[in-house]
Parts: structure tokens; sequence; C-alpha cells
């Protein structure tokens, strides 16, 4: 335990917090996406965190292998869900 | 050595910090993407420096990617897709 | 001696970076502040790299900070053009003094 | 002035940036101001990553974060009305704040207590001790190519369905007018260098940070940039080719898993000898079906159309007039 991986993981469960809270906030759809996102990097800087061992020893690959996999299925989400969004309103523009 | 360079990059994120505000008070949107490009430049060299630091070479790959990338942003935003507002570029 | 040099331009180039962010930060308005900014991106980069590249003795990371180098100036420099040209198409005004 | 503390310098400073940066993105008046905050967000989470000893997260990062999210989310934000101005306080609201304020609490206590259990035997030490075995001597593609190759796969096939949820939605976003001459210089240079660039991250991916998901995320970034500067489809092939493009990464994948258990050996359990060309021949599908999997989320629906959607929203009404009339 250093005093940098515990500020650094408490910074993720902030960010995790925030975002949540955004989430969950009446606005437009791209405003909640980027609350979501702003919590999964929250989660995902709470998972390096615990992988950290210090400024000079290698960290431990397996979370680091997860955190990877999940921005890029973070980042195919998003586009989804903005996709499903603009597709809904064109719908509801028609009518 | 290694003092020196840990101080340069604290004093290059003090740099990033102040070039930061302006991303805060914009404020067109020019002005924010302006420090957002900062952040990016600011960032890369600190990539630099912290590899040199933790002894990660690889870091070198972080910076060329994010200077391969560094005018994406700025070409997003200014160009406007061709059915939404015709005319306007 | 060598690392004399590479501490003198990396503390010439933190010069230039923190100029680049307090010109972003003061100057009226965007055109002045698209300048302080891509000396940031060119000057301060350029020298940072400068000093990197004496410190190291691999030739194909010393290719690799040149060629980055090269990138954060081309990005620099087409982005500062598009900024500049997005800007007067929305007629932002320019500061009078 | 000591180096510890010059750390600590950086360290406060970078982590009061993100926080400031992530609140003031959610509560921007505006849209579009809203997504460049999150821009700056994104390039600082690279760099938290060089700072956490994370290359491999960095690359990944830089790749999504600067090149493909801030394109998306600009589009985004350009097309959707604002209608709730933010800032007005409900009594939900408070409650919501609180909720999640105590749940930021019990986190953080649970993070702590975890991290000051010294148990020196975990996991990364059993990675560490077999890494020789694995055919790569970067841990992490160890990780997600050879001890955890099924949840990879699984990665890949969400991806998968993620992108078949998209193409569902009908065609392409329409695209974008020709470039002036300096945009469109800079595109030409620039995309086969990004290319190359995506090359050598899949090729260094098996011993130093790099590997499928930084290369595939950079190639996509490659198709951004050139859809930007007019290439409507973003460089994505025809119809059939496209198809096989996405399904490649879990075709290739399964095709290596099932060989081998064809050949008496459990699925996905790599031969010593054969386990670094088997992981590159995975890898290499897995780049070009991510690339096109991402690239064809932010066209935000099947290139095949994007040519014919070109220049007005006419084709689109028409498109979706037949999809009514059917549907009645």
């Amino acid at each position: 335990m250093s005093y940098d991986q515990i500020l650094y993981g408490l910074t993720g469960v902030a960010l995790f917090s925030m975002g949540l809270r955004g989430a969950f906030f009446p606005g437009a759809l791209l405003r909640r996406v980027l609350a979501i996102n702003i919590a999964g990097a929250g989660v995902f800087l709470l998972l390096i965190a615990i992988a950290y061992r210090g400024l000079q020893s290698v960290p431990d690959p397996v979370p680091h292998a997860l955190v990877l996999t999940g921005i890029v299925v973070a980042f195919s989400a998003t586009a989804l869900a903005l996709a499903l969004g603009r597709f809904l309103r064109e719908r509801s523009d028609d009518e | 050595m290694t003092l020196f360079l840990s101080l340069a990059s604290a004093v290059l994120m003090v740099s990033l910090a102040l070039g930061l505000i302006r991303a805060f008070i914009g404020p067109a949107i020019e002005d924010r993407l302006m420090s957002a490009q900062l952040v990016g430049t600011t960032g890369a060299g600190l990539a630099l420096l912290l590899g040199l630091l933790l002894d990660m070479p690889s870091s070198i790959d972080v910076a060329l990617v994010l200077a391969l990338l560094a005018a994406i942003s700025v070409v997003a935003l200014t160009r406007r897709e061709q059915s939404m507002e015709p005319g306007h570029d | 001696m060598i690392e004399i040099a590479a501490g003198m331009f990396i503390v010439l180039a933190l010069f230039f970076f923190i100029s680049g962010s307090i010109g972003l930060l003061r100057l009226p308005d965007g055109y002045s502040r698209l300048h302080a900014l891509t000396k940031a991106d060119n000057l301060g980069f350029g020298l940072l790299i400068l000093g990197l590249l004496l410190l190291q003795m691999d030739l194909l990371i010393a290719i690799k900070l040149l060629l980055v180098w090269l990138l954060v100036m081309a990005a620099s420099a087409v982005s500062a053009h598009l900024i500049a040209q997005r800007a007067r198409r929305q007629e932002r005004g320019l500061w009078k003094p | 002035m000591e180096a510890l503390t010059s750390w600590q310098i950086l360290d406060l400073l970078l982590i009061s940036a993100l926080l400031a940066l992530a609140w003031t993105a959610m509560a921007a008046k505006d849209l579009r101001r809203a997504v460049a905050l999150f821009i700056a967000f994104g390039l600082l989470l690279a760099l938290t990553w060089v700072r956490l000893r994370a290359p491999d997260i960095a690359l990944a990062e830089a790749a999504i974060g600067a090149g493909l999210t801030g394109a998306l989310l600009l589009a985004a934000a350009s097309d959707e009305p604002d209608p709730v101005p933010s800032g007005r306080i409900s009594a939900a609201g408070v409650v919501l704040t609180v909720v999640s304020a105590g749940l930021a609490v019990v986190l953080g206590w649970v993070f702590v207590a975890t991290v000051q259990q010294a148990d020196s035997t975990r996991l990364a030490e059993e990675v560490f001790a077999n890494v020789e075995t694995t055919g790569v001597s970067n841990p992490v593609t160890s990780v997600l190519l050879n001890f955890r190759a099924y949840d990879t796969l699984l990665e890949l096939a969400v991806l998968l369905i993620a992108v078949l949820g998209v193409l569902a939605l009908g065609p392409a976003r329409a695209g974008y007018g020709a470039p002036g001459p300096v945009l469109s210089l800079l595109a030409r240079r620039l995309v086969p260098l990004i290319i190359l660039v995506s090359g050598y991250l899949l090729w260094a991916g098996a011993h130093a940070p790099g590997g499928a998901f930084q290369a595939g995320a950079l190639l996509a970034a490659a198709g951004v940039l050139l859809r930007l500067t007019g290439t409507t489809n973003g460089g994505l092939p025809g119809d059939g080719a496209f198809r096989t493009l996405i399904v490649a990464g879990v075709a290739v994948f399964l095709a290596v898993g099932l060989s081998l258990m064809l050949a008496g050996r459990p699925f996905l359990g790599f031969p010593v000898a054969w386990a670094g060309s088997l992981i590159l021949a995975i890898e290499t599908a897995a780049t070009l079906s991510i690339a096109a999997i991402l690239l064809a989320a932010f066209l935000a629906g099947d290139p095949k159309h994007a040519a014919a959607n070109r220049g007005s929203k006419t084709w689109q009404r028409t498109h979706k007039t037949q999809g009514h009339a059917n549907e009645l």
C-alpha cells in the first residue's frame, strides 16, 4: 500500500459515483452517455490502482487485461446508445 | 538526473493545469478545443518524461499515438455532416 | 556534459510550454491565443524532444522521437489553420485595444 | 525539493484536473462544451495510465479517447437538441446526490480495506511464473490471449453483437464534403502512417505493450480520419468483404480453438511450441475485426448505404416511409 495507490483508487471511486449520479439525472441522452463513460473511467481507474505496485515495480497484468477490453467494449456500447437515440429521435420527428 | 527529470515533469504538469483553465472558462468552443489540444501535446511530452523516469520505453508509443491523432477532434469540430446543414461546410 | 546540454534544452522547453499556457490563458481573443498555443506545440515540444534525444543512445527510439515531433508539428499547423478558419466563419471578433 | 515531492505535486494536479473535468463535463450548459471537456478528460486519462505504469491501456485510451470518442461525440452533439436546462435542483436530485455520495464512501472504505490486506500470493505471481509457456512475453497479452483466452473470445463476440445492433438500425449517417487543400494533404500523409503504426503495435504486442485491441482501435481511427475528409464509408470494403471482416476475429479464434480440440488438446489450450504463431494469427484477425467493428459503430449504420444516403435526408425519409408502410 502506498499513498499514490490510495489516492488514485479513491479518485476512481469518486469518478464512479459522480458518473452514476449524472447517468440518472434527467437531460439529453448525450449527457447521460457521457456520465456513464465517466463512471466507467472511474471503475477502470479503481482496477488499475488495485493492480499498481509502486513507481519502480511491475504491476499486476490481470486487471490490465480486463480494463483493456473494457475500454474497447465501452466505446462500442457508447456508439450503439447514440445510434439508438438518433434512430428514435428521427422516428418521432416524422410522426 | 532523476531528480531533475521528476522536477521537470512536475513543472510540465503545472503548465498543463494552467492551460486547462481555458477549457473551463471558454468562452468559444474553439477556445476549449485549443486547450484540449494543449493538453494533448503537453500530455505527450509528459508521457515521454515519465517513460524515462519509470523506465517504460513503450511510453514513446503512447506519445506517437497521441501525436498521430492530435488533430482528429479539431477536424471533427470543423466539419459538419452534409445532411445536417446544407451549404454550411 | 551531454546531460547538462540536455537539461538546458528541457528547461528551455518548459519555458515555452509555460508561456504557451499563460498566453492561452491571458491573451484577449481566439486568434492571439492560437498564436500562444502553437509556441508550446512547436518550440516547447521540439526542444523537449531535442533534450530527450541527447539522453537516448538507441537509434530506433531516436527515430521514433523525431517522428513524434514531426507529427505534433503537422497536427499543430493543421489544427491552427482549421480553428482560425472556423473562428473567421463564425465571425468571432478581433480584440480592439 | 525531493523527488517524491515532485511526484506528489504531479499526482495531486493530475487528480484535481481529472475530477474537475469530469464534473464540468457533466454540468456544462451546452452539449458541445460538455464534449470538449470530455475530450480533454480522455487525453488526461491516457496520461494517468502512463503514470500508473499501464502502457497497454494508455495506448488503447490514446487511440480511442483521442481518436474515436471525440469525433463520435462531437458529431452526436451537433444533431441532438438539448431540452432540459441543467442546474434545476429537485427533491429527487438531492436524494440521488446523497445516495451516490454514500455509495462513494462505502466503496472507498472497501477499497482501502482491500489494499491494506498485504497478501503476497496474488494472481500476478502465477502469471509472471508461467509467462514463458504462453508464446508471448508481454504479460498483458499472455493473460488476454492465453490464460484468459475464453474471456477475450467472448469480448470479441460482445463487440460483434453491439455492431449487429448498430447495423440493424439501417443505413449509415450521411458523409462529409470534400476537404480543403490543407486538410486533404494531412489526411493523405497521415492515413498510411497510422496504418503502419497500427501494424507495428500488432506485432509489438507479443513482447511489448500493444496487441489486437490497440492496433484495431488505431486502425479504426484511420478510417474516422478518412470519413471526416470525404471518404463516406471510411474506407470500409463493400458488402461481403465487410461482413467477413467483422466476423473474422471470432471465426479465427473459434477455428483455432476447435482445431486444437481435434488434435486432442483442450479448447484454446495452446501447445507451447505453437502458441506464439497461433496467438499472432488470432490477433491479426482480431485487429481487422475490431477495426471494422469500431468504424462501423462510428458510422452508426451499414456502410453499404452510406454513399446512397449522401447529400440529403430525402433518401432516408423515403426509405423510412416504406418501412412504416410495411408495418401498416
